[in-house]
């Protein structure tokens, strides 16, 4: 376990040596801020070596400041590069036109049943799918009211855990379709945030 | 009921603050600093922002640049985001929870500064914001490390005498915190110096010298 | 700030500077309110001193200013 | 309590008067009196006072209380013997108090200073390389702690001899008129504090005159251990004249010479406590 443990550190080492050097060699400033999200990978690569549940609970928020600070930088590059203009289509398929609604409800409906983390995850790409087939006007106000009550769900899940733990399994209900609530809308952001109107 | 294991660094304990397993502390040296970046954080709110004089060199010729504080808004709140996470990061008594502040401090950095629409600012926070990614490396892969050799992340045990946490881990908490915004890279911050709104810039600095100021007493403590 | 205002400010900062030495020399209270308390109230004696002693008392001439 | 900062501040004060008439002196001018600098004090605290329309208001009156208010508490730090951590973080949180003069005034001066006090970070560095030698030798960082060790093994001027340089330089790189008072240099008219005028400077000046008391006070107690008051003063007074005879031979140094010198200051120390806690132990 031990040298299993020292010869993956030794790996993960490596791997940031070569990753750094890569980065301080690369000119591109958009190559460079790729090869930053390569090397945060490492990081999380270091938290999975300690291989127990409690490297699962420390991945996450490891992955989530990833993503934000990636996403930060990235709107410094597009607002430094100018880069601010409304892409215009470039997939137009038939099935964008048909499907979106029932596929789009198909991957909601299924992202309900499965609640939880991976629920929302699905559920979040079944908006996302629907925006991109059916353009969209920005109507974030909605979602920040999403987020806000599954954010009180979420309190209200913690306050039984903490107060009347016997009913935890219904703690755990409300958590699980909160934390659904709030994936699926964050991940319907994604790409959708241009700087457009807010209506 | 919780007693810490060295008094003889950072002054006798003041008050702890129980989250189940996760236990806050305030000894008089993080009392001072969570003192310290409270009232910063508290002039962030309470002030309005400066405005700007630049003068032509070679010449008389000076203009100033006009603030509102409805245009900082948003730098006004990243300032106040980053006072909560310098807040955080002094009284945490667990080595991942004060990496993820360190962490969240960086981000809230590049906010504070990334509002502006001048060139130069701009690069900056670029070049900032690459710099404060790549030390989320070290970070975390310290805070994993000396989960993986020791068993917790609570300061609390690893203060102890019992656990002898890696070098390589204690050194790359350094760097990685240094990264989110300390010495070696402050050029990049010099620029951003530039940016009007002196409350809002001020708190970048507030929180980088504090969060090393921690994560000395950190470092030399386990 | 008026004359009167800085004047209060700082006989009152200057008591508690006054009250927490003494305290902290007779150890009435506990010695880190004392020292709280000096901190606090220190830099707000000093500048309000200053203040006080320099506060116009509308007789003055007007100041040349600039060019 | 308050006695200990008036005295401190008095002597401060006295201290930075001596400074300036032994620069004169070495330069061949006859210089100001020695008390010079305690007139001036008072003089910016007769004067007229305004804030620059241009000013961030709140934080340009704030920096003052916080600069006195540090200083204050590392005096108090130091007559109560506590930790040297927290004396010397005390010490980094005066660059804040650095940088929030220079840009709350809206002076393109004042910025200047304060982009300048950023890049200087590196002067903090040496004294955590100071620290942490300390800590090597005594196993504490209390100043009652420290200063029982000395009196039982000796001065630790002896023993961790750069350390005690480390420290020199920082106390050397917030003199007035040293080569590294970079943010204050003549050609950014004041840098950080040119627009802290009247009132301002007077309680700027206060805060000041308790730092190099708080330095020097520092320096005598960490590395020569307990002494009885007026050797105290003697020592410190010695230590000032020999800063005064460096910053009245060498030039200002460029900004980025001035981190050369505390970088390589700083790496030395580093050395020296690699050798010392990894090898020798």
């Amino acid at each position: 376990m031990e040298e299993i443990y020292i010869l993956g550190l030794l790996a993960v080492f490596l791997s940031i040596v070569i990753g750094f050097w890569a980065l301080v060699k690369e000119e591109d400033d958009l190559h460079r801020i790729l090869l930053t999200d390569l090397a945060e990978i490492l990081a999380l690569a270091l938290i999975a070596l300690v291989a127990t549940d409690l490297a699962e609970a420390l991945i996450l928020p490891g992955l989530v400041v990833g993503i934000s600070e990636l996403m930060a930088i990235s709107e410094v590059f597009l607002v430094r590069e100018g880069l601010t203009r409304q892409p215009e289509r470039m997939l137009h398929i038939e099935v964008m036109d048909s499907a979106p609604a029932i596929l789009a409800l198909a991957l909601i409906g299924y992202g309900v049943l499965l609640s939880g983390f991976s629920g929302g995850a699905v559920a979040g790409i079944g908006v996302i799918f629907y925006f991109i087939c059916k353009g969209h006007d920005e109507r974030f106000a909605i979602f920040e009211v999403l987020s806000g009550y599954a954010w009180v769900m979420w309190i209200v899940a913690f306050f039984i855990f903490v107060l009347v733990p016997q009913y935890w399994f219904f703690g755990v209900l409300i958590a699980g379709a909160a934390i659904l609530l709030k994936v699926a809308g964050k991940m319907s952001l994604v790409g959708t945030m241009r700087g457009g109107a807010n209506v | 009921m919780f007693e810490l294991p060295v008094t003889t660094i950072e002054g006798p304990e003041i008050f702890v603050i129980e989250f189940g397993d996760i236990v806050n502390y305030f000894t008089v040296y993080t009392a001072a600093l969570f003192t310290f970046a409270l009232l910063f954080t508290i002039l962030v709110i309470i002030s309005r922002p400066e405005r700007q004089v630049d003068i032509a060199f070679g010449g008389d010729a000076f203009y100033t640049k006009d603030v509102t504080p409805a245009q900082m808004k948003f730098q006004r709140f990243m300032a106040l985001a980053c006072g909560l996470a310098t807040l955080g990061a002094m009284m945490s008594g667990d080595v991942f929870n004060f990496t993820l502040f360190t962490s969240m401090v960086g981000i809230t950095n590049i906010g504070i500064v990334a509002a502006y629409k001048y060139k130069h600012v701009l690069n900056a926070a670029f070049q900032y914001g690459i710099v404060a990614m790549i030390a989320t490396v070290p970070l975390f892969g310290s805070a994993a490390i000396i989960l993986a050799t020791t068993g917790t992340l609570s300061m609390w045990e690893l203060f102890g005498s019992t656990i002898a946490v890696p070098l390589i881990a204690k050194i790359f908490l350094v760097l990685g915190v240094m990264g989110e915004g300390m010495a070696p890279f402050y050029v990049a911050k010099a620029e951003i110096t530039r940016a009007p709104g002196a409350p809002y810039v001020l708190m970048i600095h507030v929180s980088s010298l504090l969060l090393f100021l921690r994560v000395v007493e950190i470092v030399i403590s386990m | 700030m008026k004359r009167e205002n800085a004047f209060l400010i700082m006989i009152v900062a200057g008591a508690v500077c006054l009250a927490a030495g003494a305290d902290w020399r007779t150890g009435f209270f506990a010695p880190w309110l004392a020292e709280i308390l000096l901190i606090a109230a220190f830099p707000v004696f000093v500048l309000f001193l200053g203040l006080w002693w320099n506060a116009s008392e509308g007789e003055e001439d007007i100041p040349f200013l600039g060019y | 309590m308050i006695d200990y900062l008036i005295f401190g501040t008095i002597i401060g004060l006295l201290f930075h008067g001596i400074h300036r008439k032994v620069i004169a002196r070495i330069q061949g001018r006859p210089g100001p009196p020695i008390w010079q600098e305690i007139l001036h004090t008072l003089k910016f605290s007769f004067k007229q006072t305004w804030i620059p329309k241009t000013a961030s208001q709140t934080l340009f009156v704030w920096v003052v209380l916080v600069a006195i208010g540090i200083w204050s508490a590392a005096l108090i730090v130091l007559v109560t013997e506590g930790s040297i951590l927290l004396l010397f973080g005390i010490y980094m949180l005066h660059k804040i108090v650095e940088h929030g003069m220079g840009l709350s005034s809206g002076s393109p001066y004042g910025k200047f200073g304060a982009i300048r006090s950023v890049m200087s970070a590196a002067s903090e560095l040496p004294l955590f390389a100071t620290v942490g030698a300390i800590y090597l030798f005594t196993g504490s960082l209390l100043l009652t702690d420290i200063l029982a060790w000395q009196s039982a093994h000796g001065p630790l001027l002896i023993f961790a001899f750069p350390a005690a340089v480390a420290l020199y330089v920082v106390i050397l790189s917030k003199m007035h008129y040293s080569p590294f008072a970079i943010i204050e240099s003549k050609e950014i008219v004041s840098g950080n504090m040119t627009e802290h005028f009247g009132v301002w400077r007077a309680g700027l000046e206060v805060a000041f005159a308790l730092k190099t008391y708080v330095l020097l006070f520092a320096f005598v107690l960490l590395f020569l251990g307990p002494l009885p008051l007026w050797l105290v003063l003697a020592v410190m007074l010695l230590l000032l004249l020999s800063l005064s005879f460096i910053c009245a031979f060498c030039p200002m140094l460029s900004p980025y010479d001035t981190v050369t010198m505390q970088s390589l200051t700083m790496g030395i120390v580093a050395v020296y406590i690699v050798i010392v806690g990894v090898i020798l132990a």
